[in-house]
């Protein structure tokens, strides 16, 4: 067989017409998407994007590779089958805040705790943008929606919270357009091998506009961001002058000046709960918002030890007509 | 009291025996070891367990008896019989419990060691029932058997409890001499089973051997008969008992061999769903995976996304996790991928009656989901059919690339009788629409929604398999390129093909056959799943009356014969163990006028029942007419 | 390209407008001032808006146009209307997606400057069709309508983009004026609407009058006709005009006040479903509270607890969703706790066509449980329709303590027509089985479940309640305490009780009436839910031909007569937006011979296809029978 | 009217014979139960106890309250709806490790990070009990039984930190029979405003037998069990000599000599989620296991909010006549 030839992005897309708003996040993302299979040389073939129901789920008729546009909320649950059945396959899930936490949060609760080897991007708009616009399970307390035109009083869940209580051992976080980053962190969430979980925050256009400006606006963005990344001190701002110290007599993180104090500054473990913890948590604008790969720790996959598990690693190594005679059996003549 | 003679029948065509304790006197165990016995005597049975609901009642209370019916004899045995004429009660409450349902002049075996004051308040007796005279019109055999079975086993120094749990052996002992056994294969077992433990080996045969003894003695042989009950006249070959949810397990497994895939087997534990769960998790070595979801929802997504990635995905559950699953059927209708559902029913609505059978679940089974959303569904009658019923399953959703709900019930998982090994190279490869890519194509979509004209099925393509890649989803898709299509014309043209593609199944399926009776007459009597045996015993004196038995396995679509067939009959009795959903479905598809003959107290019919029925029917026909006689027995 | 005059009749009974255009064209608030004149000037109406499935779609494409369609004219108008005579298009891809709906002779309204290579590309235009002769045989209407109101509101210095968001008011200018209405009744609504922004409120007058006044010049004028539409008869008293979700919101309200108890709607937001749950978030004046929940499970489960502590629990959701409830509805059944399920049906299975009208989930709603497990079922007809249905809802549920579906659709949920206000003088209270505490029995338990003997519903006993705690849940319970039960005759009992509950509903409820033509005849034309409009007009002018019109509101329990009432007819026809649901229903519960007529496009029957399909028969069966005429209309 | 009259432990309890094996570590909850309601006088037609189904779930039956034994996972949710309509009532909800984090897991998550005013019981023996014995997501990798009979392969969740990742304000731990120490958590668990979230480890005699003997047998509970206070140090130990320390290097816990490095003790905050987060960690051996209130945070109840969210606190101020009227509407005489 020849080697596969090398694709380019345009050849991950397929013929569909992309049919999300003008200005939703979501092509950003697409992009991003298809830019990452090209650079790690996925075969089309071998990849699978699965995904609910939402304006974010509409991505693998957009993509030229296999592609189960799902059920409400199933997604996570659907790509355990296809694990199972084949763990070659690279699989992508796709689902939104609603899909995902909403009426699909206890799926992604065991595919995570299960450590699933499949890369799930959490496209979170912090609405339902599909069914036009009413506030979903991360809006923040206040929201105005048709269904809560007084404003929503549900606190709201924390996406990296919830995986990390959920037992997640890789989560990731990006921005739409943020092309590099995002980028970068897709790349790792497909490089580890269990369930990487990857949040990215996408701005609808139409029902939230803006959600994310306090951390996303770029003239804002170097203050209220910082780029984790393993090894290195937690350091951010315009001039890289702003630090995370980890203060332990209040065990909570604070900023503090890194140029004048950079011993203290707080050096980012990916191994390490407490830090992953701390940095979840973190809101604008007291606080930077975390982003790059909050955590990753080594694991056994789920569907490497499903295999496992079965004596014959899921070879048919007897027939049925051996196994039905394993007992007391009697002729007649 | 006085055990007293009654002449009882020595040589029996058919006899049922119960045996009653509490979960922990080894009732079960007893059971399942004197069918062992029956099976190597040659006769035929069929046998059911009743478990207490409880996981484990505290000892002697009538809610924690557990029971083990069988009915044994000259075949065909078609049901665990309907009124024990032998009950073996291993305590007051077993007793309690049992009175009501046997035979008015029944033998009773009771240990009397456990009708303690204390023992029968729990069970709720004001009086002593053996001293009351409230048995005295059964035929009483009071045994010590606490005290007999530690005498017996005295000399091997166990622990006092060690020593009581032999008592099920020691009964069986006795149970073994009443029908004229020997011990061989029971002893066999005992030395199989026990042969990590010589103690306990010794103990068990010793207690085994003294029961036995006790029997020849003069104190029991005055009073008991010893049964001699007919043997089968079985089609040669090889045979094995076989309990309902381990041939759906079999079947499932053999359906994979026969399509040569891996069966991917996705479930959450629900009574009395579970034993198939259990039994395939020991299957590995036949390519069998199972995953426990965390729900049955995920269970259902699970095994579709298995299908989609190449293995037969099955799932399984009892009517409320099916009722989970149906907006996930629905994305298996419309993405056109193979599934099947497995539905052991169970009395409902709700949480119902979990530990009691019912087949209630029909309407949901084929009318059970939102829009138009047609599957195939079929039914297990017996416990060995259950393999044949699988393999069925599977061969329809492969081939019609289609979700198939297949029906059992409580009774069926856990029923067992006589089975003859099938044979594997009688059953035809199970194969689905082959893969053509078309070159012309602009992409390879389209590959995936090429359909075989007659089973309507599409190709069934995998990820893996490189330039074919498509999409496909949930939402209304265009019937070539499985595209999203809002288009009107398209979504008739989907619905109608998804009708047409079930309809279709009826072409492949055998025309509807008479189990019992003519091919016409007066009544048929028309059942479908479990309440085949009861059905069969009724209808079997009567055929020479006109009553035929017909018994349909594919509810949906129906065999294409079926309405002539039922216009045959002057009337159609339909006996069901629910409020009469199967007559709702042949009112729907056949338009015929059918009478319901409903039970639903979680319990199978009593072929009594069925008899007394069918008679009413008859007697308010009249004696006149009597159609074609065609027996088929 | 000229304008070519047709001559068009100026007297209508009855008129089809369709207004399309870009999501950003305030193509749907046209409509609605189109349709405030249209009630001001004492037409009847019906509307239905025609969104894209896309959020937004790219301006300019076909998949991106939104639409509003209004049939006015001389009561009774109970469609949208088949082919629109008016067609208003504010680009080619409106233009592009109406010509196929649109009469043979209609006039089009297109504003020419949207007419641009680019637009007309990706409305999937190779040649200009204002050009090509495509038009031809349309009266097309031609106006710069973009430049025009550019220039009628110049001098407000707006920025280009608000100026060119005037032009829906320019054209209800040129509307209003084609009808003969005076601007006053939609002058005073734009004042009110833009109270905050005079800019804005002096630029819409300034298009409205502009556009208006373009009518009046001789420009128009000379090509265009001035259509006089007919009025209506309506019964003297108030009126508004209504959507069908929001009547159905303002009779769950209204339902509340009657029972004098809050009304708790529990939901999760799915198309086309959720209308219902915004309108009811603005309903807090009535003691409305409104729960988003986490998905349609938690929604239906907390609408189990609301009605378990006592407020009206109701959830809703369409197809999907619904079958996600199935498995609690049977919770609710069990328990006896009154609940509605508001099911919005959409195309389906699975995901469907969300944004289509679909009338598929009768089976789902009669039969989609596991288990026996009836429940009352009744379905709306028309938008104000909705009202009443809600109420009568509650009322089931209350009065039987039963959970009750009630069925709308895509159609009902968006469709709006003239409504007379109710008088709630007119409407009973709603009260349940009186709760009555038994000092003789030994605990509160039983006091819960004491049922009316005519209703079967049970006292509605809320904790908070001192001296009748109860315990209850989804095992089978004893019939008189709620406590668990195995026991098989309960279960028996409580079975039946299920059945009959369901049953005693017919004794409630009304009887079947005919809405059109004799009640016997040669043709009963039998619907449900949202095909009645189309239907109610087929049948108008074919009583005098044996032909009659029956609608069925209660589809669980029928009414008692409906039976007998078919009996009087030699055919049945039952055209229904599914595979033919209704069919079986009625061959199940009637045992009667019916013909389906189905339609499974996502779209609503036309007039003409019902006339067609009722002349088919009609031919078929010969002229010669009539049956007695009884009309009704 | 009078002041209702004292209520003792057994006035509690319904007429209904109790079904759970003998031995089964449910009595013992049972008991506390009743006992915690006649400690803190709980008026029984105030009080309402809801479950899913499981041997767990079957505890409404056998209490003098009202009661709802509801479907499989769905208590949670059920309960909602109660508190929504009568925030007045003291709402229990009693789940098991199967019922509140397989099927259930995300009603409970969603119940906790509202903070719908319920106190949520979950009775957590690692095991399915009802269904005889099938692994749970509780159950440690490994656990033979009848689904899994090679050993589960499944990493467990784990409640408390679960409750955590989902925002739970209150979490508290207890073991089924130790009287005093649940007792006290019932107590609080029962007096908080809001969502609060108890793990019970309970033994289940048949299907799991000692699965918590590690840390519940007499013979070691004392170095194995640290019971945590507000304001504590976290001191546990036969002698109360070991003590957790908090590595500020590491960012870890460890066990200290308390007696040797008394100010090293880390001093338990209930409302600081790094030292909840620790402490739910925690597995023995190598660690104690924490018990009593993990954490506890004023918070907004969801039900109280949902009532003031609404224009009218839900009381009906209008009539629908007059709602009807509030639009164009005109007269056709
Ligand atoms: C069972 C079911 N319930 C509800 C819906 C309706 N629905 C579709 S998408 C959606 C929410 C989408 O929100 P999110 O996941 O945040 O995606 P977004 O559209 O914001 O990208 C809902 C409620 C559905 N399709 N199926
Ligand atoms: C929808 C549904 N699925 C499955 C079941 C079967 N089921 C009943 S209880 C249970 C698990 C019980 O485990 P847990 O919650 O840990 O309670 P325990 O019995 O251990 O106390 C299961 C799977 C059911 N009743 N309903
Ligand atoms: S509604 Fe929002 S999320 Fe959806 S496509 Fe439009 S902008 Fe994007
Ligand atoms: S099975 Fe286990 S949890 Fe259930 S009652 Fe028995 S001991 Fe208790
Ligand atoms: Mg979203
Ligand atoms: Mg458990």
């Amino acid at each position: 067989m020849n080697a596969p030839e090398k694709l380019s992005a345009k050849d991950y897309a397929s013929s569909q017409e992309v049919r999300w708003c003008p200005g939703c996040g979501d092509y950003a993302i697409l992009k991003a998407v298809t830019q990452t299979l090209a650079k790690i040389g996925a075969r089309p073939e071998k990849t699978v994007f699965i995904s609910g129901i939402g304006c974010a789920s509409r991505f693998p008729y957009y993509l030229e590779t296999y592609g189960f546009h799902t059920i409400h909320g199933r997604a996570p649950a659907v790509a355990t089958g296809v694990k199972l059945v084949n763990p070659e396959l690279d699989v992508w899930v796709v689902t939104g805040d609603g899909d995902g936490l909403s009426i699909g949060g206890n799926h992604l609760l065991h595919t995570l705790r299960r450590n699933v080897d499949v890369n799930v991007l959490l496209f979170n708009n912090e609405i339902y943008g599909l069914t036009k616009g009413q506030f979903s399970p991360t809006s923040r307390v206040g929201t105005r929606s048709p269904s809560s035109p007084a404003g929503s009083i549900d606190e709201p869940v924390s996406a990296g919270l919830f995986a990390l209580g959920a037992g997640a051992r890789f989560i990731a976080r990006g921005i739409d357009t943020d092309k590099v980053g995002l980028g970068d962190v897709l790349e790792a969430a497909q490089a580890y091998r269990g369930a990487a979980f990857v949040e990215i925050f996408q701005n609808c256009i139409v029902y939230n506009e803006n959600v994310f400006a306090a951390f996303t606006d770029k003239s804002v963005a170097a203050d209220a961001q910082v780029r984790v990344e393993h090894g290195q001190p937690l350091i951010f701002g315009k001039d890289r002058d702003k630090g995370l110290h980890f203060n332990a007599g209040s065990l909570t993180l604070e900023v503090i000046d890194a140029k004048a104090r950079p011993d203290d500054v707080l050096v980012h473990d990916r191994t390490n709960p407490v830090i992953a913890q701390l940095l979840l948590a973190m809101q604008p604008p007291q606080m930077p918002v975390a982003l790059g790969v909050i955590r990753q720790v080594a694991g056994t996959s789920y569907d490497s030890a499903f295999v496992a598990s079965h004596v014959t690693q899921l070879a048919r190594t007897k027939s049925i007509t051996d196994v039905l005679r394993q007992t007391n059996t009697w002729r007649v003549e | 009291m006085e055990t007293t003679a009654i002449d009882m029948q020595a040589n029996n065509e058919a006899i049922v025996i119960r045996l009653a304790g509490d979960s922990g006197d080894g009732v079960q165990l007893m059971g399942t070891q004197f069918v062992a016995s029956t099976a190597a005597a040659g006769s035929d049975f069929a046998t059911f367990p009743d478990y207490p609901a409880e996981i484990r009642a505290p000892a002697g209370t009538t809610f924690g008896v557990s029971a083990y019916q069988i009915n044994l004899g000259a075949g065909p045995i078609t049901t665990a019989g309907d009124a024990p004429q032998v009950l073996v009660a291993f305590n007051p409450a077993a007793l309690k419990v049992s009175l009501p349902l046997i035979a008015r002049n029944a033998l009773i075996v009771v240990n009397t060691d456990t009708f303690s004051k204390r023992n029968l308040s729990k069970a709720g007796y004001d009086e002593d029932p053996l001293q009351s005279g409230e048995l005295d019109r059964f035929q009483v055999v009071a045994i010590d058997l606490s005290r007999l079975t530690l005498e017996a086993v005295s000399e091997f120094g166990l622990s006092k409890s060690d020593a009581g749990r032999c008592k099920n052996f020691y009964a069986l002992g006795v149970l073994l001499w009443m029908f004229g056994r020997d011990l061989e294969t029971i002893e066999r077992w005992v030395e199989q089973r026990f042969k990590k433990s010589d103690l306990l080996k010794a103990a068990n045969l010793a207690a085994l051997r003294a029961g036995n003894a006790y029997g020849e003695t003069a104190e029991l042989a005055a009073a008991v008969p010893q049964y001699r009950v007919a043997t089968a006249t079985f089609e040669p070959g090889e045979y094995r008992g076989i309990r309902g949810s381990d041939a759906l397990a079999f079947g499932l497994a053999a359906a994979a061999e026969l399509a040569n895939r891996t069966l991917m087997f996705c479930s959450y534990p629900i009574t009395p769903a579970s034993p198939l769960l259990h039994r395939l998790a020991q299957l590995g070595e036949l390519g069998v995976g199972v995953f426990q979801a965390e729900d049955e929802i995920a269970a259902v997504c699970a095994a579709i996304g298995a299908s989609y990635a190449g293995a037969i995905g099955v799932t399984s559950s009892s009517g409320p996790g099916i009722a989970l699953k149906t907006e996930a059927i629905g994305l298996a209708i419309n993405a056109e991928l193979p599934l099947v559902i497995v539905n052991s029913q169970r009395g409902g609505p709700s949480t119902g009656l979990p530990t009691k059978t019912e087949q209630s679940d029909l309407y949901q089974a084929v009318y059970g989901r939102n829009a138009d959303a047609p599957i195939p569904v079929i039914a297990a009658r017996q416990p060995g059919d259950c393999f044949d019923v699988a393999i069925e399953a599977v061969r329809i959703a492969v081939r019609h690339m289609t979700p198939v709900m297949l029906l059992s019930d409580g009774y069926l998982a856990n029923a067992a009788e006589p089975w003859q090994m099938p044979n594997m190279a009688d059953y035809a490869p199970i194969t689905s629409t082959p893969y053509v890519r078309d070159d012309a194509a602009a992409d390879g979509a389209s590959a995936a929604f090429r359909r075989n004209p007659e089973t309507l099925g599409r190709a069934w393509i995998v990820p893996g398999q490189a330039d074919a890649m498509y999409r496909v989803g949930g939402l209304e898709k265009d019937i070539a390129t499985g595209n999203i299509s809002y288009d009107a014309e398209n979504h008739a043209q989907m619905s109608q093909l998804r009708a047409d593609k079930v309809d279709a199944v009826a072409d492949f399926i055998p025309e509807q056959s008479v189990e019992v009776g003519g091919t016409s007459g007066r009544l048929a009597v028309v059942g479908w799943g479990s309440t085949y045996g009861s059905i069969f015993q009724a209808v079997r004196g009567r055929a020479s009356r006109g009553v035929s038995h017909i018994h349909i396995r594919y509810l949906a679509p129906l065999p294409k014969n079926l309405g002539a067939l039922l216009a045959q009959f002057d009337r159609v009795l339909i006996p069901e163990m629910n409020m009469g959903q199967l007559a709702t479905l042949l009112r729907d598809k056949l338009g015929v006028d059918v009478e319901s003959l409903t039970k639903v107290t979680g319990q199978p019919f009593m072929v009594t029942e069925l008899e007394a029925a069918i008679d009413d029917v008859l007697a308010a026909i009249g004696a006149q007419h009597v159609g074609t006689q065609n027996e088929r027995t």
